[in-house]
């Protein structure tokens, strides 16, 4: 028998094969002493992530953080179990610091705390945790759901069938937009909620929904939209009616439209505004400082603006980054699924649309300093917090006042 | 004329439909108690149905059935089983992937101390099953898929007896196995301790050797229960068929040896063959007989292009060829086409119909703009259907739903519309039924006459000694003995086929002192 | 292993009397689907006054126009024995590839060069599958995991760019008040029912996925036909990455992910069967039409997400319940007394 | 499901393997290796691998999804596909969330609630399948969107909290080496051992093998294929508990990346997607194999835009590697 001699061999086979592997992959250790960062994204793939995930790298390679940082980027994709395991890596590999978008407002609090523990610096941007030893810097809390459902019913006069598009079903941002939305929906019995779907904050799938929609509804006087408008507004030209007043995210595409004479009208009014990927600057800058000494900051949840642009705010950018106030770039420039809030001239003065667009550091420029206030977000359980309570106006009104009484 | 009650099985005015399809109807039969009694058909005649009556897979619509005297209903195969009826399937029910053991246990394990299933325990138990029916040969922890089909037959057969305390039917039992005694055997002793024996079988000279009486079904209705050395092989036949049959030996015209030969092999190893060589001419029907398991499935998959030799070529039309793949076999000189030993893995294409199956392999000659017409296709069927006398009411069914004979004969139809010349038959004849066989003798005669060559393997002897102008036997790899003319009769083919006989010629010796399998 | 069963091997009842009566199974299924799916429509109106409607008509097949392409493909594919799950990946490259380098204008060469290499992936999977002997579950996972990783890389997470000029006339231009694509899609269907049904290469589809075996004893070539079949369900899943980018003008990474079970569910609602070797493109057009009226009509009621999710898992297993054989052995066996 | 169109030429009686090298040319056995493999590589890398506590972190992460491979085990032996497990795997996550019970009995009894869960959709897949004789692929597919729209019923948004005593005691370390979710593997792996010696263990091989020769053989097909989604349906339901253990947390979306992944570890622990070969234990350390790839491309710096393209070479490779090392033996055994 010569088993023995072929078990070996093959075990000589794998042992050669890993050792080659490890000194082909395992070069990349070993530099002078950086911050180590992470960027933990869970997915990947649209124009959102991917630019808030490029204005992190852009500030990163700015200096003097080009000579700080050591940032190393992380998809683990939608699983929560995959980014679970992702920060346990990173925490076993020392990191300083980690940026992340969670995956989950919950699931990921257990590994948060042990990274807290070994002295890690945890900062979630857009999308929260609940653990207590993390900072959440985001635009939940400033009620884009309640300004904007009101904005819609404004436009409206207080009546009329509308529509909701959703984000993700099961999702907490989600619910949270959506509970702010109906809280000012339920105060007007003259809306009503002809369907109320979910469209991924996909482009594809919002305007596939709608379409789906309108073929029950084509009587639509309204639309409150999540992240995806831009597919709304589509659906509405394929079925070749009219448009109608609606509400919805930062999408340049739609933005344009509000902004179009032609659309407007066809009867396209609204408001643009939601989720801007320059959380993330913010929210790097932030960590930054802490770990640079240069600001001392407990924990806590901070709010990050919600942007608030209405047809007549829409203002094209003849350059490069938003100046003068303008809110908008030409067609053609970006896509219309681009993210248009990806710069803040008061925070993130740095970054340029190569940051946002490439990850790449605006020639010239250098890293400036915070402002040292920043704005605390209330308690929200579930989404900040848990077994807090909300304070008892937490779907007032910031950006706009009614105009029409129920 | 016996009462039933004092029969071992009874069974009395069974009936079975298959949606509108009568399968059994009217169907008698008594077995006697130590009876061994045949059950007679052509493919179709419903004994597959009453097969699975019997064994408690199948509930009859109409009738009774009696064991001992006492009314039989088996609702499962245990069921049935408890009762004492057990049967050895033709399709064979082992689980290729458990072991000997575990096989031979289905469905119950013999319990350990732990009171779970236990490996020692079944393996003790069964290698003392093995040991009872002579088979200790067989390791109760080998695996089903390692055993020769021959062995799987024994075992299935060992199964089923082990559970027969009244009744054991056997599904066709020889279909895979060359000698017969060691079942023999096993029935006459089993019939000793008073166990009717079922035995079904289109192998009439094994009928007549083991059976007194026979019942015949014909499309589904029980013609007759004859004694058997009262009737002549004509009258069985003519029950059987509903008309008489021809079974004459045609006298068949010497070869001419002179004959360009289509198909040369030298020195082909691979598998369990060890060297072979051999020619085949034009026109010639040229037989190989073996025993199980000695190369003849090597050599077919071989030259059908289905395994590679290790050593050895193969000229074909005279030129040297390599078959990579059977569609490189059709293509090899003037082609040569392959019917597979089984029909229900390797044969049929049990979703398509039998047109569907017949044309398959010419589909792209007989389409028109890139489209197959159904009209073409029906067409091209029928226009080889009648050479293998397929009936063409059939060719529009699903090939699933036509008898094993009928299946049978649209395969031969589809290797002779490829137009190959050399056809390669692995027992072409298996599991078919007197006029169906009748039927593809003819077919191959003629294929031969107008100039194609043929190879067939059969396990069968007398259709060796029917069909063919020249006959090899297969021996441990190698080519044993070879007959043709006058030498060509079955005694001489027996001993050869052990190894037994006066050694050719130029063999070497050791070659007969290998046992067979 | 050395004895494998028949892909769907019943019990035979071995009687030539035996026989399908007229239609042909896939015929009914195809059938009772399509039935089914005008039944929807028509009772939705109890949902909506507005559904019932021609234009709902004209949306259900607009919509069902992504899932009819793409199982077409995933048809093949399961029509031999195989699944592939490579789709939503293929997806997304066609439509990255179609806005990268199409967008907007580009060459007229481009968009079948694209197709072309959407057509190599397939060809891996096959490469995979009939060389490597990879089960095609793992092998089309595979591929998609790499090729999803693949198109991240290579674009960086955002894919630019805009829809080709020809692919958003394909979507948003009606003629004679009928959306392009409709008539698109009929057409199709009439070409993916003659290529399964009625070609040469439709018959070795068949007959491989009936008996791979036996096919290969017949002369099928099954390595190269396997592979083609692969080969065609990633051009089609590549086409309709180029038909979502014309629909909403512009790509995304993910933009395949919620096609895969529903190019599954459609070919088996359609009564084809997942080992392979039965099955017909008019039903699997009809799973598809179905699962998109389902979604329109679903989308129409007011109740929570989780019930509607749950209904429509329930419409599709009450789907493949009327699809059983038995249920049609039932209405096939005349009355007897 | 595909073809094995090359058949070797038949062996008859000759070329036996003895009984230790065909234990260790299993699936099990050969994924073992990948897995020994796989750390060493790690630690390598990564010299803190060598920790109990990382080790106990690795198992924590592998427990979900290692017992849902082994429940889709079953399924698979018996020649099915299960889909329901994405959907059974939310619910009892939603369940152990929205009603958490503390203390040791509170957590017995949130098992037993998540294993009652996966019986009766097991149940229900098995009804399906096993009576009806639906395709199981569509069946589940079916049984998989109900569990997930019931699971967005209870709970429509992340949340909830699982019981502390579940999210501590299940994820730490018994003696401080120990990982407890390491022994409840063990446990599942035991009863699979156990299984595998009663007559319905027996009966789910030969079901998948060759379902008409088991009917024939005496196996009730029905109640097999019934007791592998009871049994699949159940192990998911343990799968929920610890991933709730390990999520401290409710999500109604929970389970949907486990309905590829189990997949995966199942093909990748060596068990035939077309039923009749392979085992559980090989699915659980083929599950730990997926989650330890993670770690490994992780700390050989792989870019995280490509980890997926090593991802799917390594399963492709795995799988080649599984076939390649038994034909290497019986060579060896051959001479």
């Amino acid at each position: 028998m010569m088993n023995w001699k072929r078990i070996r061999r093959a075990t000589m086979l794998c042992t050669t094969a890993a050792v080659a592997l490890a000194g082909l992959v395992g070069s990349a250790h070993a530099e002078d002493k950086k911050f180590k960062i992470y960027l933990s994204l869970s997915y990947s793939g649209n124009a959102w992530q991917s630019e808030a995930a490029n204005i992190v790298k852009a500030l990163a390679a700015t200096p003097p953080y080009d000579k700080q940082v050591e940032l190393i980027e992380v998809i683990s994709g939608t699983d929560p179990q995959a980014q679970i395991s992702a920060y346990e890596s990173m925490i076993e590999a020392g990191a300083d610091g980690i940026v992340t978008f969670p995956i989950s407002s919950t699931a990921l609090n257990r590994v948060i705390k042990r990274g807290c523990e070994q002295g890690v610096k945890f900062f979630t941007y857009d999308a929260t945790v609940t653990e207590p030893c993390a900072y959440n810097v985001s635009y939940i809390t400033a009620g884009f759901g309640e300004n904007s459902a009101q904005a819609l019913v404004n436009e409206l006069g207080g009546k009329g069938k509308i529509f909701l598009s959703r984000g993700v079903p099961g999702n907490s941002v989600d619910k949270r937009h959506t509970d702010g939305a109906m809280h000012i929906f339920k105060q007007y019995p003259g809306i009503e909620i002809a369907a109320e779907y979910y469209s991924y904050w996909d482009d594809r799938t919002t305007q596939q929904e709608t379409a789906k929609a309108l073929a029950a509804h084509p009587d639509v006087d309204g639309i409150w939209a999540q992240a995806g408008e831009y597919g709304a507004i589509q659906a509405l030209q394929d079925a070749g009616t009219k448009l109608v007043p609606m509400t919805g995210e930062n999408s340049n595409g739609f933005r344009l439209a509000l902004a179009n004479p032609d659309m407007q009208a066809k009867g396209l009014k609204g408001v643009s505004a939601g989720s801007p990927p320059a959380q993330s600057g913010y929210a790097f800058k932030l960590l930054m400082e802490i770990l640079t000494g240069k600001r001392e900051l407990e924990a806590t949840n901070i709010e990050y603006p919600l942007p608030w642009v209405p047809a007549a705010s829409v203002k094209l950018c003849e350059g490069e980054t938003f100046e003068n106030g303008c809110n908008a770039f030409p067609d053609g420039k970006v896509p219309s699924s681009f993210v248009t809030e990806v710069f803040n001239p008061e925070l993130l003065p740095e970054l340029s649309l190569l940051s946002a667009l490439e990850g790449k550091p605006t020639p010239g420029a250098t890293i400036q300093p915070l402002p040292a206030e920043i704005v605390k977000a209330p308690n929200e359980p579930g989404i900040n917090c848990q077994n807090c309570e909300p304070p008892a106006d937490l779907y007032k009104l910031t950006k706009i006042q009614p105009t029409v009484s129920p | 004329m016996v009462r039933d009650g004092q029969a071992a099985l009874a069974v009395r005015a069974v009936s079975k439909s298959y949606g509108a399809t009568v399968a059994l109807e009217g169907v008698d039969l008594v077995l006697q108690p130590g009876e061994v009694h045949a059950l007679l058909g052509e493919n179709g005649a419903g004994k597959s149905t009453l097969v699975k009556i019997l064994s408690g897979v199948v509930r009859p619509d109409g009738g009774a059935m009696t064991l001992a005297g006492s009314a039989f209903q088996p609702r499962t195969i245990l069921d049935s089983r408890s009762h004492g009826v057990a049967t050895a399937f033709q399709e064979l029910s082992l689980l290729p992937n458990l072991t000997v053991a575990e096989n031979l246990m289905m469905p119950r394990m013999p319990r350990g101390r732990t009171g779970l299933a236990s490996a020692s325990a079944a393996r003790l138990a069964a290698s003392e099953i093995l040991r009872r029916y002579d088979l200790a040969r067989i390791d109760a922890d080998e695996t089903v898929s390692a055993l020769s089909l021959a062995d799987r037959q024994r075992l299935e057969i060992v199964r089923a007896m082990e559970h027969a305390t009244r009744v054991l039917v056997l599904d066709e039992p020889t279909a895979a196995l060359s000698e017969v005694e060691w079942l023999f055997g096993l029935i006459r002793q089993i019939t000793a301790r008073g166990v009717a024996v079922l035995y079904i079988s289109h192998r009439l000279a094994e009928v007549r050797a083991l059976c007194s009486r026979a019942t015949v079904l014909r499309n589904g209705r029980s013609i007759a229960t004859v004694d058997l050395a009262g009737a002549s092989d004509a009258d069985i036949f003519e029950m059987m068929v509903g008309r008489a049959v021809r079974n004459e030996k045609a006298p068949r015209p010497l070869r001419d040896s002179a004959a360009p030969a289509s198909l040369a092999v030298a020195g082909l190893a691979g598998g369990q063959l060890k060297e072979v060589s051999f020619t085949l001419r034009q026109g010639e029907v040229l037989a190989v007989a073996a025993l199980e398991g000695q190369g003849q499935r090597d050599l077919f998959r071989i030259l059908a292009g289905l395994a590679r030799p290790a050593a050895g070529s193969i000229h074909i039309d005279g030129k040297p060829t390599v078959l990579r793949n059977p569609q490189g076999a059709l293509k090899a000189g003037r082609g040569i086409a392959y019917v597979p030993e089984e029909r229900k893995t390797e044969g049929i294409l049990s979703s398509l119909t039998a047109a569907g199956n017949i044309t398959l392999p010419v589909a792209g000659r007989i389409s028109r703009g890139g489209l197959v017409w159904s009209g073409l296709e029906a067409k091209a069927a029928a226009s080889v259907a009648g050479s293998v006398d397929l009936a063409a009411r059939y060719l529009s069914f699903p090939i699933a739903d036509l008898s094993g004979g009928n299946q049978q004969k649209a395969l031969l139809a589809r290797t002779l519309l490829t137009g190959a010349q050399t056809l390669l038959l692995f027992d072409p004849t298996r599991g078919v039924d007197v006029g169906t066989k009748q039927s593809i003798y003819a077919a191959i005669r003629r294929f031969a006459d107008a100039g194609g060559s043929v190879l067939f393997y059969s396990s069968e002897l007398p259709e060796v000694t029917d069909l063919a102008d020249r006959c090899m036997v297969l021996y441990g790899g190698r080519i044993f003995a070879e007959f043709h003319g006058e030498d060509l009769e079955e005694q001489r083919l027996v001993g050869a086929l052990v190894g037994h006989a006066a050694v050719p010629k130029g063999m070497p010796r050791k070659a007969g002192l290998e046992t067979g399998s | 292993m050395s004895v494998s069963e028949p892909k769907g091997a019943a019990f035979q009842a071995s009687a030539d009397l035996r026989r399908g009566g007229g239609i042909s199974r896939e015929t009914t299924n195809a059938i009772i689907v399509f039935g089914l799916s005008i039944l929807l429509i028509l009772g939705s109106r109890f949902v909506s006054p507005a559904l019932g409607s021609w234009s709902q008509v004209l949306t259900v097949l607009m919509l069902a126009s992504f899932l009819i392409v793409l199982s077409f493909g995933q048809g093949l594919v399961i029509l031999v024995g195989g699944l592939d799950l490579s789709i939503p990946a293929v997806i997304t490259l066609g439509g990255v590839l179609a806005t990268g380098w199409a967008g907007g204008g580009g060459d007229w060469y481009v968009l079948p060069a694209i197709l072309a290499i959407c057509g190599l992936v397939g060809a891996f999977n096959g490469f995979g599958v009939t060389v490597l002997k990879i089960p095609p579950f793992i092998m089309t996972m595979a591929t998609s995991i790499i090729l999803a990783s693949a198109a991240l890389g290579y674009t960086s997470g955002t894919p630019r760019g805009a829809s080709p000029a020809a692919m958003t006339a394909l979507m948003k231009t009606t003629w004679v008040g009928i959306p392009v694509v409709v008539y698109f899609v009929l057409l199709f269907v009439l070409a993916g029912w003659l290529l399964q049904s009625r070609t040469v290469f439709g018959r070795k589809l068949y007959a491989i996925g009936a008996n791979d075996q036996a096919a290969r004893v017949a002369g099928v070539a099954i390595g190269p036909v396997t592979t083609q079949a692969y080969v065609v369900s990633a051009i089609c899943a590549g086409f309709v990455g180029m038909m979502l980018v014309g629909y909403a003008n512009g790509a995304t990474l993910r933009m395949g992910d919620n096609y895969l079970l529903p190019s599954i569910a459609a070919v088996v609602i359609g009564g084809s069967s997942i080992l392979g070797g039965r099955g017909s493109f008019i039903g699997t057009v009809g799973g598809a039409v179905l699962l998109t009226t389902l979604g329109t009509v679903i989308a129409a009621i007011g109740l929570e997400q989780g019930w509607r999710t749950v209904i429509e898992g329930g419409i599709i297993v009450a789907a493949l319940f009327f699809m059983r054989e038995e249920f049609f052995a039932r209405l096939r066996r005349p009355k007897r007394s | 499901m595909s073809a094995s169109a090359v058949q070797p030429l038949e062996r008859n009686g000759g070329g036996r393997k003895s009984n230790w090298v065909r234990a260790l040319t299993s699936g099990a056995a050969i994924v073992t290796l990948l897995y020994v493999v796989l750390y060493a590589l790690y630690a390598l890398w990564e010299p803190r691998a060598l920790s109990s506590y990382t080790f106990t972190n690795l198992i924590n992460n592998a427990a979900p999804l290692a017992i849902a491979a082994a429940g889709e085990t079953l399924v698979v032996l018996s020649r099915g596909f299960d889909l329901s497990v994405a959907g059974v795997v939310s619910l009892t996550n939603v369940f152990m969330a929205v009603w958490p019970m503390e203390g040791p009995g509170g957590a017995l009894i949130s098992l037993l609630g998540c294993c009652a869960i996966g019986a009766v959709v097991g149940t229900v897949n098995g009804w399906l399948v096993a009576v009806l004789r639906l395709q199981t692929i569509a069946a589940t597919l079916g049984t998989m969107i109900v569990c997930q729209g019931l699971a967005l019923v209870i709970l429509d948004a992340p949340g909830g909290m699982v019981a502390d005593w579940v999210s501590y005691e299940l994820t730490g370390t018994l003696f401080g080496v120990v990982p407890i979710a390491g022994l409840i593997i063990a446990a599942v792996a035991l009863l699979w051992l156990v299984f595998l010696r009663t007559n319905t263990g027996i009966g789910i091989y030969a079901v998948g093998a060759d379902e008409q020769a088991a009917m024939l053989s005496g196996v009730s097909v029905t109640r097999v294929r019934f007791a592998a989604f009871v049994g699949a349906g159940m192990l998911y339901g343990v799968a929920g508990f610890m991933l709730s253990a390990q999520t401290a947390t409710g999500n109604p979306n929970a389970g949907a990346p486990f309905l590829m992944l189990v997949f995966a570890a199942v093909a990748l622990g060596g068990t035939s997607l077309s039923g009749g070969r392979g085992g559980l234990i090989g699915s659980i350390v083929g599950a730990g194999c997926l989650m330890l790839l993670q770690k490994v491309l992780f700390s050989g710096g792989v870019s995280s835009f490509y980890t997926g393209i090593f991802q799917g070479f390594v399963l492709i490779l795995a799988i080649l590697f599984g076939r390649f090392m038994p034909r290497l033996f019986n060579a060896g055994a051959k001479k």
